[in-house]
């Protein structure tokens, strides 16, 4: 009975996970704009890796009567590095002056030159360490 | 399976070729590479395709040819060695000819454009 | 049913990927490729991790564990590129 | 006391990296403790050169319940984002949002900028190079003060509490 | 044995003025002319034995495997060919000590001229076909020196060369006819060749070698059409005039024929082919001779055409015709040694050889005169002189011959209007130079040369009278020998000097008035001739030479046209070929095996290969777009990998994939960011069906493998893993110890990799582009926070899971190379946070040492085992217990992993960091410590072009 | 000792590389160490040849693996004789390098001896997949020494080079596969008893993949459509490591003959010299386009690279003859031609350097200080590289004329004579303009060292030795073609137990 518990969990989980990571792809490929489309994977796919993670540790935990928390490790790795990832490819859109929907509100500065490097800046103040 | 594996690696080979035609040295490279991935793929198959049964003795009752996978970890290492040459020639044949292209035409010749 | 929904899952991946090498493909600018390429090898992972679990072998661990070092730093190379140019200065 | 501080001048990387061996080789013998130990000694003393400072935990049970409570959240922001991925007929509200940083530690400040991105409808986009504002997309949002109040409260005090007091 | 000597010695004379020249000219030239002297008096030492009609032999075996025996002979006719060459030599020597200017290198000139000597000593005495060739071609070569001896003159540089090449041509295919000569006998022995004329006589291939043969003579002797190199080669010094071209060497093409008479002449072709080339070269050469103006000029086509004469001798091959044959050669040595020795001393005294300017010369040197009257009147074949002799002979010959067959009559014809023509010659050079009145003043007021320079040409022309007056006391005993080595029989035979009134004596006066009147006549001639185009040779020749050369460069041009593409193109074409010859002997593509079944991931991945693949290519013009299709062709290879069981692979090509895409942006930062498009449309569509072709040869390959089993010797590695390597995973055991050696083969590529890296990078100077394709200026935040913070911690986890990934290696997927890729990695994400300042500061270790240590410690591990007595790189493992522990297991293969981990980690960050390195002041230079000014690489702000793309970078 | 001498080879250049390259020397200990390795290698190989000449094929397993799992090294005359000529060459560049070519950029010695490295392990291994890596060591060892010292034309050269041969790497991957793929097996011995016993359905993939190796071979070797990147290459890479490419045209040979005459042997069935029609004809097409390259060339360092194309096309020719002769008669010519025409390379490098501004051009230049000297060692060179006596050029081509066979003859001679014509010609026009059609100069500015003349003399005075010494040279390399024509021997003396086994 337990087993038939676990394993509608660990199947539960692997389909919500998919479900996630497709979710997340799906905002890749559909919403608007880049800044909009970076919401997407970054969490949704995230999360679902998260997901899948949790039911492959449940499921060699339990197939193989030990106790299997490797997973934990990618996870970790992914939630090290994901918001990382997206925040420099943020980044690179503010760079690269990315059209973004015109309803959007807010003016970030970044967007008048001086902070991304619109225009040359001098040599003296490009380190900050 | 095997049909389409061989195709897969057909194609990537003739991407590769393809590119490695071009005239500038950095599309040559990226097609060297390329074809590098196929020749890795086109030698780990001459062992046989096989699911689940990695050569980890032990792991299972029938196994892998373990002597193809030895040889491709070795072609991919002198692969990334021979790729890591060719792209950094690539380099200082630009720095000493003021372009890249493969027979090092000087710019006037061919009216360089980025 | 876990084989059903492994299948399940591993179909929505796919389909995922499928997205992902749209995006890709479509771009309409690099940072959205490059996206697409780190949605990709997020999706990797879970693809294998799918794979170890229809194989019911932790033989394919460290791969995953490997694309998500991997594919960050790789990620990140690619945003220094497209910020800086020179990715090591 | 000074001894175990110059053998082991960061406790909580090299409690992490022993964790992380345990888990790596998933296995709880004396033998892969004492490799773990080893390790988790050794690493930290030969990468001490790349840390700017490593960051000291002040309340570590402050962590824990900040932990759980991001934990939650993405789990929020992944149904919230889910929800206006599946229905594009719904106006979503894009909105950028200017987020005038309380903190000073470069360390904390990345937390907060992570937890920023993995939580509700956020995304950290920059860091200004003062690093005292910090560029946020947001999804869908009404207005910029309430989020501005939100991750404030929410984020931030725990955060500077937790590391910089 | 002293057989061998008489060559050796004279060879070895070659070093004695090489030693002797600093020593003033009298001692060199006493000292060069020892060795040859000491050679002539072994040779007639060897008199006796000859006369008695036996020829003593030397061989040493040399090369058996070609038939080349080190053999030498001395008959009869090396013997009159020896003492001709070396008695002239040592004349010749003699008469150099006081022709060559004070400034000349003398001891070069001996040299040259005794090596000469040697070759031809060896071409006359060689008893081995070879040998005669190896020597043949040594007078080519020694020639081609001493006509280029003033080489600072053009005329002297284009005829030595035309002579090599002429001669060099006729030696090539004398060796090819030699060759065919050999294998039709069987033996290159001179002897068993000169025996075996019926056998040579009756093979289908006798046209073929006597004609190779025959063209290696003509070109040596100057016959016609080959004649033009010889009077160029008049460049040369007198003193190699007098030898080469009159006495010697061109006589080493009579003497070729002489010396096969027996093997060879025994055919109508010999006589036809033999007969009618002398015969024409003998009246053409005699005719230019006549109408020349140069000196040297006359004399050399005379000696054309006298060669012309001894030719037709041995054509018509009687052995009166033989004896006459030998005779005139002996005569012609004589007095056209000597009218070139006084040729020599007439321009050498009066500055000119132009015979317009020269004249009315008997007063100022009365001796030199008379010596070249004597030597003249024995050319024209006037009586009382030697030549008469010969020239009676030979019309003889003339007159009984049916060598032509129904032709045969025009033989004496010609034969008179030649000997006319060398009247006419001869009586024109005795008269113009020494009675007649010039028509310019010549440029120095000429008188006697020095006694000693005079004494070898009198001592010739008095030869000349001596054999003239007593032929059966002086020339009777050189020739009797000599008669009877070309006949291989004895031949009775006696010289005299008068034969009564008879049929060639008719000839010799109708060819002496006819000369003198052609003499007398000879201005109107002149100026008939005039009306002709004049041809000169070396004209020509080097025309021809030229024509070739640029010939030779279109059709490389058109071959080697330098591009890249075409060679590419080239060894695609190829390997589609030989592929597809072989996939057309694979009866049926799908093997036994047939296939297995597919499913929905794999249908997918192929897909996402296929497109990124073609997608790599398609967007090659965008470089990063196609940089980043093709890392996605890399992550789903190795995903492939996984698939299908290899997950080592998987984890290699993961870790590289990343580390080739870093590299490969680096590098792009630095080169144009699009590709122009350059190619036609219809080569881009060539390009993609030869691409497409040899797609198709691997796919359909790949497929035949696929589809069918093989017995393969991979049970042994996965019966053998465990118990004889002492790990689980049969790759990494295969990797680091079955086959241990190929990766010690592979890390060292990666180090040289890493070596050769810094060398390309050493001093190299870009051009950094200040904005991006687009036109943007650069973000300036080089090292954003967050990276820079995360890349802490993320360091440490690196570090781990190489270490994690190292140690289970051998049991599991990993080990040392993914290790040493991890760490990397790891490093160069710090690097990227942090810019190369901060990191080069805080790294302690210098990377080429690490490398290099790598490779060490993995060939240690292989001599360790040698401790032990065992081959290379044996591997040995035990289980140790260790309390608390529990079992440990220890392999040396572990030790040789360490050292791929470490040429690993050192390579890669050789070339990352290195590369890293070319935009900051740590750039590589040869000594590494020049920094260099960072101000300086940054200003630069061009991406189109060098602009100073002379400025030379050393690597 | 004595029992691990055939790995020497590989070892020892590895061993000096390490040492040489980890430590920081100074030039005097880099140069000394180079040649004390190097003189090493040289007293190894000639121990090799006298082991080998007594016959024996022996192999070495490395890791104590038995072939054919193991990889092993293979030592019978031929690979012997290899690895000799290779270390007498390699001693001429090492000398000559020390004059100051190895002081233009960094770590010349330590790759030398890696590229020694690779070169001798090609020659010596019995595994083809042990071929590729160590033609991988050599190639990217070469890589590196031909950008030494920098400059455009070695770069535009070099990057011809890389992609030609990283194309090439591909192929001869591809190729290894399809043989492991149809035979099982990697060690040559072994594939050659595979092939014997093979089901014949599978002779189109040991056909293609043997033929692709062909391919791979040729573009080493510098066969007729493949050999575009040689002249370039050799007439700008520096001249000891110019010197030492003479060689690596080799490798490609050896490789055709080692292969070829194993797998595709007497035992291969109706394999059997599937490649010899293929040779034979490229082979006299090389050598008649590398005449006309011979004839064109304007430049002495491009003729040099040209006469080692005819030296290619003529060695290729030997090989398409398929006769023990013919096999003998090339290896001769390989031991020739490979020291001479290093010597030339390393001769005109002198000649150039003397030359000023005009370098190896050949137009009128200012006469070089050292003319008599120089004159003579070209002298020397060029009338053994063109063949003619009394050199070993002439005593190897004659070898080689006579050991062709019926109507090959109408095909070989005639080229192979005019080529050595066309080689005259032009090194006789060569000559004459760099020593005698020159302008007398004060130029006193004597960049030749000791070590120049050391390293150029003794490879060229290498042509008057192997005159005196062709007996026992001709005999040796006949017992090796003699070997070659034999490959059970060689498979009997790897593989035993399969004559034993039932």
């Amino acid at each position: 009975m337990l087993y038939v518990i676990l394993e509608a969990v660990i199947s539960a989980l692997l389909i919500a996970g998919g479900l996630f990571a497709f979710i997340g792809s799906m905002g890749l490929a559909h919403l608007r704009d880049f800044f909009m489309r970076l919401h997407g994977p970054t969490k949704a796919t995230t999360l679902g890796i998260g997901c899948m993670l949790i039911a492959s540790m449940l499921y060699f935990s339990v197939t193989q009567s030990e106790l299997h928390l490797q997973e934990l490790l990618i996870t970790l790795f992914l939630f090290i590095t994901a918001p990382v990832s997206a925040h420099l490819l943020a980044k690179v859109g503010l760079h690269q002056r990315l059209k973004f929907v015109d309803k959007t509100r807010g003016k970030p500065v970044e967007f008048l030159d001086e902070d991304i490097g619109g225009k040359p800046l001098s040599d003296s103040s490009d380190s900050n360490s | 399976m095997e049909l389409l594996y061989a195709i897969t690696t057909g194609v990537l080979s003739a991407s590769g070729l393809y590119l490695t035609l071009r005239g500038r040295t950095f599309p040559v490279v990226v097609g060297l590479t390329l074809l590098s991935y196929a020749v890795n793929l086109f030698l780990f198959s001459m062992g046989g395709l096989t699911s689940n049964a990695p050569a980890i003795i032990g792991d299972s009752s029938h196994y892998s040819d373990p002597l193809p996978q030895a040889l491709v970890l070795t072609a991919i290492v002198i692969g990334f060695a021979m790729t890591a040459f060719a792209i950094i020639l690539a380099m200082r044949a630009r720095g000493d000819m003021g372009n890249d292209h493969v027979d090092g035409r000087k710019a006037e010749d061919r009216g360089e454009r980025r | 049913m876990l084989d059903t929904a492994v299948v399940i899952s591993g179909a929505l991946i796919a389909l995922s990927l499928l997205l992902n090498l749209f995006r890709l493909t479509r771009g309409p600018d690099m940072p959205d490729r490059i996206l697409a390429l780190d949605t990709m090898y997020v999706n990797s992972i879970a693809l294998i991790l799918l794979m170890g679990l229809w194989m019911n072998s932790k033989t394919y661990f460290e791969a995953a564990l490997l694309i998500a070092l991997l594919g960050f730093i790789s990620t990140v190379a690619v945003c220094k590129y497209l910020l800086r140019g020179d990715i090591i200065e | 006391m000074m001894r175990l501080r110059s053998w082991l001048p960061t406790p909580g990387l090299s409690l992490l990296l022993l964790i992380v061996w345990l888990l790596l080789v998933n296995q709880v013998s004396v033998g892969h403790l004492l490799l773990g130990g080893i390790l988790a000694i050794a690493i930290p003393r030969l990468t001490s050169r790349f840390w700017d400072r490593q960051p000291t935990v002040h309340k570590p049970m402050k962590l824990v319940l900040f932990f759980l409570r991001v934990v939650g959240d993405i789990i929020v922001a992944n149904l919230q984002v889910a929800r206006i991925i599946l229905s594009p007929w719904r106006r979503s509200r894009p909105h950028f949002v200017e987020y005038p940083l309380m903190l000073e530690e470069r360390f904390t400040i990345t937390i907060l900028a992570s937890t920023i991105t993995l939580t509700p409808g956020t995304v950290s986009a920059n860091l200004r190079m003062d690093g005292k504002t910090l560029l946020i997309h947001a999804l869908d949002v009404e207005d910029d003060a309430t989020l501005i109040r939100t991750i404030r409260e929410r984020y931030e005090q725990p955060l500077k509490e937790i590391f910089e007091c | 044995m002293t057989l061998l000597w008489i060559p050796m010695l004279t060879l070895l004379g070659v070093l004695v003025p090489a030693l002797t020249a600093q020593r003033g000219r009298p001692i060199c030239t006493l000292a060069t002319a020892a060795l040859p002297t000491l050679a002539l008096i072994l040779t007639l030492a060897q008199f006796p034995a000859i006369a008695d009609g036996e020829y003593p032999r030397v061989a040493l075996e040399w090369m058996p495997q070609l038939g080349l025996d080190l053999a030498f002979r001395l008959d009869g006719l090396s013997l009159l060919f020896n003492i001709l060459i070396l008695g002239i030599g040592l004349l010749i020597l003699l008469y150099a000590h006081y022709y060559l200017d004070k400034s000349e290198s003398h001891g070069r000139f001996y040299a040259y001229l005794i090596l000469f000597m040697a070759s031809m000593v060896g071409i006359v005495m060689a008893d081995n076909l070879l040998v005669l060739w190896i020597f043949w071609e040594m007078t080519s070569l020694s020639s081609f020196l001493l006509i280029g001896f003033w080489s600072h003159r053009s005329e002297a540089r284009k005829g030595a060369r035309m002579a090599m090449t002429v001669t060099g041509a006729g030696g090539l295919a004398l060796l090819a006819g030699f060759l065919l000569l050999g294998d039709i006998v069987g033996s290159f022995d001179m002897q068993t060749v000169l025996d075996s004329a019926d056998i040579i006589l009756a093979d289908p291939r006798y046209p073929l070698v006597l004609v190779l043969v025959l063209l290696g003579a003509f070109t040596k002797s100057a016959q016609f059409p080959f004649h033009f190199w010889l009077p160029h080669a008049m460049a040369a010094p007198t003193p190699v005039s007098a030898y080469l071209h009159s006495a010697t060497m061109v006589k080493a093409g009579i003497f070729l024929m002489a010396r096969l008479h027996p093997a060879l002449a025994g055919s109508e072709l010999w006589s036809a082919l033999v007969a009618v080339i002398g015969i024409t070269t003998m009246v053409y050469a005699a005719w230019f001779a006549l109408v020349e103006s140069d000196l040297k000029g006359i004399l050399a086509f005379s000696t054309v055409s006298h060669l012309g004469l001894i030719t037709v001798l041995l054509g018509i091959g009687s052995p009166m015709a033989v004896l006459a044959a030998l005779f005139h050669i002996l005569n012609h040595a004589t007095f056209k040694a000597a009218l070139f020795m006084c040729s020599g001393i007439i321009d050498h005294e009066a500055g000119t050889r132009d015979l317009s300017r020269l004249g009315k010369l008997a007063k100022a040197m009365p001796i030199t005169c008379l010596v070249m009257s004597v030597a003249g009147a024995a050319m024209a074949g006037f009586p009382l002189f030697n030549g008469f002799l010969s020239k009676e002979m030979f019309f003889e010959s003339t007159l009984h011959t049916q060598a032509l067959g129904g032709l045969s009559l025009m033989l004496p014809v010609l034969a008179t209007i030649g000997g006319a023509l060398s009247v006419g010659y001869s009586v024109r050079l005795v008269h113009a130079v020494f009675f007649a009145e010039p028509r310019h003043a010549p440029p120095k007021h000429p008188h006697e040369p020095p006694r000693l320079m005079r004494a070898p040409a009198e001592l010739l022309a008095a030869l000349c009278v001596a054999i003239g007056l007593f032929p059966a006391l002086i020339a009777t005993w050189l020739l009797a020998p000599a008669v009877e080595a070309v006949l291989q029989a004895p031949l009775e035979f006696h010289l005299a000097i008068w034969h009564g009134f008879n049929l060639p004596l008719a000839m010799s006066g109708a060819a002496a008035a006819a000369g003198i009147t052609a003499y007398v006549l000879h201005r109107y001639i002149r100026r008939f001739i005039r009306d002709f185009p004049s041809r000169n040779a070396n004209l020509i020749f080097e025309g021809a030479v030229q024509y070739i050369s640029d010939k030779a460069e279109v059709i490389t041009e058109f071959f080697d046209n330098g591009s890249l593409q075409r060679f590419m193109a080239l060894l695609i074409g190829t390997a589609l070929l030989m592929g597809a010859i072989g996939l057309f002997q694979v009866e049926t593509l799908t093997g036994p095996k047939g296939n297995q079944p597919l499913d929905g991931v794999l249908i997918l991945g192929a897909m996402l290969l296929i497109f990124t693949g073609i997608g790599t290519a398609v967007t090659h013009r965008q470089r990063l777009l196609s940089l980043i299709m093709l890392s996605v062709v890399g992550l789903i290879v190795s995903l492939t990998f996984a698939r299908f069981s290899a997950p080592d692979l998987a984890l290699t090509q993961l870790s590289v994939e990343v580390v080739t895409m870093i590299l490969l942006m680096l590098a792009l930062f630095f080169l144009p960011q699009k590709t122009p498009r350059e190619s036609s449309p219809s080569r881009s569509l060539r390009d993609v069906i030869m691409c497409s072709g040899l797609g198709v040869v691997i796919a359909a390959l790949n497929y035949a493998v696929l589809t069918r089993d093989t017995n393969t010797i991979s049970s042994f590695f996965l019966e053998n893993s465990v118990p004889g390597g002492g790990g689980h995973n049969a790759v990494n055991v295969i990797l680091v110890d079955f086959r241990g050696f190929d990766t010690l083969g592979e890390i060292t590529v990666l180090a040289i990799a890493g070596l050769a890296i810094l060398k390309l990078l050493n001093r190299l100077r870009l051009f950094m582009p200040h904005s991006d394709s687009e036109g943007r200026i650069w973000c300036p935040d080089r090292y954003p926070m967050i990276l820079t913070t995360v890349s802490q911690p993320v360091l440490p986890l690196a570090l781990l899971v190489s270490v994690f990934i190292f140690l289970r290696g051998h049991n599991l997927p990993g080990g040392g190379f993914i290790a040493g890729l991890i760490t990397a990695v790891g490093l160069i994400l710090i690097y990227m946070a942090r810019g190369v300042d901060w990191t080069q500061q805080r790294l302690a270790f210098p990377f080429q040492p690490i490398a290099i240590l790598g490779v060490g410690i993995a060939t240690l591990t292989g001599f360790g085992s040698w401790l032990f007595g065992y081959p290379f790189l044996t591997s040995s493992y035990d289980h140790f217990h260790i309390p608390l522990i529990g079992d440990l297991e220890l392999a040396t293969a572990l030790l040789f992993d360490l050292g791929v981990y470490l040429a690993v980690v050192g390579a890669t960050l050789m070339i990352l960091a290195n590369l890293g390195k070319v935009t900051t002041s740590h750039r590589p230079s040869k000594d590494d410590s020049t920094p260099i000014p960072s101000g300086l690489h940054r200003t630069d702000i061009s991406d189109t072009a060098n602009p100073n793309p002379d400025a030379k970078e050393t690597v | 000792m004595m029992s691990h001498l055939i790995i020497l080879p590989v070892v020892l250049p590895l061993a000096a590389a390490v040492i040489l390259l980890l430590a920081r020397f100074g030039a005097f200990t880099r140069r000394l160490l180079a040649l004390i390795a190097t003189g090493a290698l040289l007293i190894s190989c000639v121990m090799l040849v006298g082991k080998a000449s007594q016959g024996e094929v022996l192999y070495y397993a490395l890791g104590n693996w038995q072939p054919p799992f193991g990889i092993v090294l293979v030592l019978d005359r031929l690979s012997a004789l290899m690895v000799t000529v290779t270390a007498i060459l390699s001693m001429g560049c090492v000398i000559f390098a020390c004059g100051g070519d190895d002081e233009k950029g960094s770590n010349f010695h330590g790759l030398f001896q890696l590229q020694l490295m690779g070169i001798n392990g090609a020659f010596l291994t019995g595994d083809l997949f042990n071929l590729f890596v160590f033609f991988e060591v050599l190639l990217l060892a070469s890589y590196a020494l031909l950008v030494h010292g920098g400059g455009r034309d070695r770069i535009q050269s070099a990057v011809h080079y890389v992609v030609l041969n990283l194309a090439g790497s591909a192929l001869f991957l591809i190729a290894v596969g399809m043989l492991y793929g149809a035979t099982g097996t990697l060690n040559m011995a072994d594939m050659a008893r595979a092939v014997s016993v093979m089901d014949p359905e599978r002779n189109g993939l040991v056909v293609a993949g043997a033929l692709m190796l062909l391919v791979v071979f040729g573009l080493k070797a510098a066969i007729l459509p493949l050999y575009f990147w040689l002249p370039r290459t050799y007439a700008s890479a520096p001249a000891p490591v110019a010197a030492l490419f003479a060689v690596m045209t080799k490798v490609g040979i050896y490789a055709i003959l080692r292969v070829y005459s194993l797998v595709f042997g007497d035992q291969a069935g109706t394999l059997e010299a599937l490649e010899q029609p293929w040779v034979w004809w490229m082979a006299l097409a090389t050598l008649v386009i590398a005449a006309i390259g011979v004839l064109a060339a304007r430049d002495l360092r491009l003729l040099v690279a040209y006469l080692v194309l005819v030296s290619v096309g003529t060695l290729l020719a030997g090989l398409g003859m398929h006769s023990p002769q013919a096999t003998s008669a090339l290896l001769f010519y390989l031991v020739h031609t490979t020291l001479v025409t290093g010597g030339l390379f390393l001769l005109a490098d002198m000649i150039g350097l003397q030359r000023g501004k005009v370098g190896t051009r050949l137009v009128k230049g200012r006469t070089p200080i050292h003319a008599t000297a120089l004159g003579l060692l070209f002298l020397l060179g060029a009338i053994a590289v063109a063949g003619l006596p009394p050199l070993s050029g002439a005593l190897a081509k004659a070898l080689l004329l006579a050991a062709a066979d019926g109507i090959q003859r109408a095909w070989l001679w005639p080229p192979l004579l005019i080529a050595g014509l066309c080689a005259l010609v032009a090194l006789s026009r060569a000559g004459s303009t760099l020593f005698w059609r020159s302008q007398e100069s004060d130029n006193t500015d004597d960049q030749l060292s000791g070590w120049h003349w050391a390293g150029t003399a003794w490879l060229l005075i290498a042509s008057p030795l192997l005159v005196v010494l062709a007996g026992p040279l001709a005999t040796y390399t006949e017992a090796a073609a003699a070997q070659l024509n034999d490959p059970s021997a060689i498979i009997q003396a790897l593989l035993p137990t399969e004559e034993d086994a039932p």
